[in-house]
């Protein structure tokens, strides 16, 4: 029975000092979704395929979101660098969901295609983050 | 001529009931979270609720006695006042879910906010049943519930690859995180084995009069009503799975499977799901505000039926205005929707055991039913349910707290 | 002096015995028709007779060899000036014996 | 009118029907009279809340008595019905020799009716 015990401890030693940063990238999951939730809907709205109310109401759920995933980053211990590239992905795309807000208030297309790209990028950098952990 | 008029009644009604908040809510989920893999915990929850739909009809063709009034009348009241007053929690609470989901679409379709719409909800559905018949209220509601055929539509045109979704229809271990797996298997199980259904089913077929000449109806019913409702959900399943897993969109809210039909239809496809949802939550809600009538009534004894006029049976009547103004609190207060609604399937699931076991005791009672009553296979998957209602009761709770993040 | 007893209060009411020990619970009263009335004929008590009165064999249901019969009790043996607390005017072994 | 009956599983909590077979409630009680020394007679049928309540737990019903006393409609707490009304016994329900609407057992659906439902167009399916 001995035995059984001591693997026991080696496996909740081994991935409790990870969990930290595991913690952080599943926090950032929802925050991952919702970018890609955007870029679709800034990609439906370019196809004139959905309204700009519904655009602005999804808009206003994902910044929720986003302050949410925020707030985790703020107390978690997980290492310097991983919490800035979040951050880092997480202002990029706030900043191109308020660009997409005044794109579609004012028609504007390019600023709203510019706004979807970005959108991919930060959801695909933080999904990124998400195969490495699962890779380790 | 009569009883194949029945028939097609009873499937749209199966259609109307089946396809409601719970299934768009879990489908959206599953297939967003883990594409095909969940498609089997559908297929299970469809066979299982065929049986039990199908005996609660033949219980009612039989005895002409609908499932409450029985478990009361056979079990003595102290027996029955513990489902009763689980059953009336929950039916409360499935109205909250599908008014919830009317005011989404709704909201969808006119940008204004959601809990705007909680009141208006209930009182459409109130004056439908204020002025409908029970065949009247039937017949339109399954009849509007044929649009949520754009699923299957849509699912067809995505041509998702077929080997996939067969192994998805095979159970299987999963591959992302196990927790939020069986937390959505479990959801998916309550939300299509929903305990109002048979209280329903029954109370139903005692409305239009069925008697044993209806048994190999209610047969058909049971299976090609639950099995076109589930074949609605599947391909819910499958739209989700080939247009939002691969984008890595995860379902924490409606809005973000909203535009899973746009991708097959790109001008309607807006539109349809926003139809679809709220034409599915209406239905739904009003056989949810019906059943709840019928569950009170036939526990009192009062006077009941829907085509009685109000005035007739002002309590009935009372019962579901209650039930749907309180069911409509929870949206006006500003409750989740969607959050709602897998709250509501979670629990379900959990009391399956208490609403499944007082039927399946009554199925077996030869002086009621006489030759009609459970044969050896309806009573090893009576004993195989209660089994598995139990487990799923058991597990639900841990999950929702691990899997539910 | 006529007293009354209310049915539904008396369901599964623990029986005692003349020696105080406990019989079972009354699960089940035959009556018997004459003219418009109704009298009490028997009184039942145990497992096997709440089985019955649910109307189903354990047989049948679970596939348990069924329990032994109901424990019958004629409706002189049992005093119910105290409904709270039905009691037997005899012996338990008295009743199996008949 | 059967020759035996069990109480508990053909009486107790049976649907209960007015002589046009209107539902009028359940036999929610059912007492019978020791008089003299002869075998235990159904004297009597009981229906309402208070009776249900006290099926429950002493507790509830005074609960319920405390709550009927203050605003209830219904006259009476509990409705008796003589055995002697009781016209037949069937495994659907028992008939009993009454019109319902003329019963405190309807005394809230009058309330009910005419304080509310009526006022509400549509009520009589006009």
């Amino acid at each position: 029975m001995r035995r059984l015990y001591f693997f026991f401890a080696i496996a909740l030693l081994a991935c409790s000092h990870k969990t930290a940063d595991q913690q952080l990238i599943d926090a950032a999951d929802p925050a991952a979704s919702w970018m890609a939730t955007l870029q679709l809907t800034g990609e439906k709205w370019l196809d004139n395929s959905v309204p700009s109310s519904f655009v602005r109401a999804t808009i206003g759920a994902a910044q929720k979101a986003f302050d949410k995933t925020s707030g985790t980053i703020a107390q978690s211990q997980a290492r310097k660098e991983l919490r800035d590239e979040i951050k880092r992905e997480l202002e990029t795309a706030r900043a191109a969901a308020g660009d997409l807000q005044q794109a579609i208030e004012k028609n504007d297309r390019r600023t709203a295609t510019g706004a979807v790209r970005r959108f991919a990028e930060a959801s695909a950098a933080l999904q990124r983050l998400q195969q490495q952990k699962n890779r380790e | 001529m009569k009883k194949a008029l029945t028939l097609a009644l009873g499937i749209l009604t199966s259609v109307g009931g089946f396809f409601d908040v719970g299934n768009i809510a879990t489908c959206t989920q599953a297939g967003a979270r883990f594409r095909f893999q969940l498609i089997w915990a559908m297929l299970l929850a469809t066979i299982v609720v065929i049986f039990l739909v199908e005996m609660s009809g033949r219980f009612a063709a039989v005895t002409g006695k609908a499932l409450p009034d029985a478990i009361r009348e056979h079990f003595g009241f102290g027996f029955w006042l513990v489902p009763f007053v689980i059953l009336t929690l929950i039916h409360i609470l499935v109205i909250a879910a599908e008014i919830g989901g009317m005011s989404f679409a709704l909201h969808l379709v006119t940008g204004l906010p959601l809990p705007l719409f909680a009141l208006p909800s209930a009182i459409l559905v109130w004056l439908f049943l204020w002025r409908s018949t029970f065949s009247a209220i039937e017949n339109s509601t399954s009849f509007l519930g044929l649009i949520t055929l754009c699923f299957v539509a849509a699912a067809v045109w995505l041509r998702p690859p077929i080997h996939e979704v067969l192994r998805g229809s095979l159970p299987s271990m999963p591959s992302g995180s196990a927790a939020n797996y069986w937390y959505i298997a479990v959801s998916i199980v309550g939300a299509v084995i929903a305990p109002f259904l048979f209280y329903f089913f029954s109370s139903g077929a005692v409305e239009v009069g069925w008697d044993r000449s209806y048994i190999p109806v209610n047969r058909a019913v049971a299976v090609i009503g639950m099995g076109f409702g589930s074949v609605i959900s599947i391909a819910a399943i499958i739209v989700a799975g080939a247009v939002l897993a691969p984008r890595g969109i995860r379902v924490d809210d409606f809005h973000q499977a909203a535009l899973m039909l746009t991708q097959a239809f790109p001008h309607w496809g807006f539109a349809l799901f926003a139809v679809s949802m709220g034409v599915a939550c209406f239905g739904a809600a009003v056989e949810v505000a019906l059943s709840t009538s019928y569950t009170f009534a036939q526990t009192f004894g009062w006077n009941w039926g829907e085509d009685l006029d109000p005035a007739e049976d002002a309590r009935f009547t009372l019962v579901y205005t209650v039930s749907l103004f309180v069911g409509s609190l929870f949206v006006l207060v500003g409750f989740d929707p969607l959050k709602l609604t897998l709250l509501t399937m979670f629990i379900s699931a959990a009391v399956l055991p208490f609403v499944a076991a007082p039927m399946l005791l009554l199925m077996n009672d030869r002086m009621l039913l006489r030759d009609a009553s459970n044969g050896i296979i309806s009573n090893i998957a009576a004993a195989l349910i209660v089994v598995m209602t139990l487990v799923l009761a058991v597990v639900s709770i841990p999950l929702a707290v691990m899997g539910g993040s | 002096m006529s007293r009354s007893v209310h049915v539904e209060l008396l369901v599964g009411r623990r029986v005692r015995d003349a020696n105080d020990r406990v019989v079972g619970r009354i699960q089940a009263i035959h009556v018997r028709r004459r003219g418009h009335d109704y009298f009490v004929d028997e009184y039942q008590i145990g497992p096997a007779a709440l089985l019955k009165t649910l109307g189903i064999s354990a047989v049948r249901l679970v596939g348990l060899p069924s329990w032994r019969e109901p424990l019958r009790i004629p409706w002189q043996k049992l005093d119910l000036s105290d409904p709270e607390h039905p009691r037997l005017n005899c012996a338990r072994e008295e009743l199996e014996r008949t | 009118m059967p020759e035996e009956l069990e109480i508990i599983r053909d009486l107790l909590d049976k649907q209960l029907v007015d002589r046009e077979e209107t539902k009028m409630g359940r036999a929610d009680g059912i007492v019978l009279a020791l008089d003299g020394d002869g075998p235990p007679r159904i004297d009597r049928l009981e229906l309402g809340f208070v009776v249900l309540a006290r099926r429950m737990h002493p507790k509830v019903e005074k609960w319920f008595e405390a709550l009927r006393r203050r605003w209830s409609v219904r006259k009476s707490a509990r409705q008796m019905v003589p055995w002697s009304k009781v016209l037949d016994i069937t495994p659907k329900h028992i008939q009993l020799d009454v019109n319902a609407l003329e019963t405190p057992a309807f005394d809230w659906e009058r309330w009910l009716r005419d304080h509310i439902v009526t006022k509400i167009p549509g009520a009589n399916g006009e």
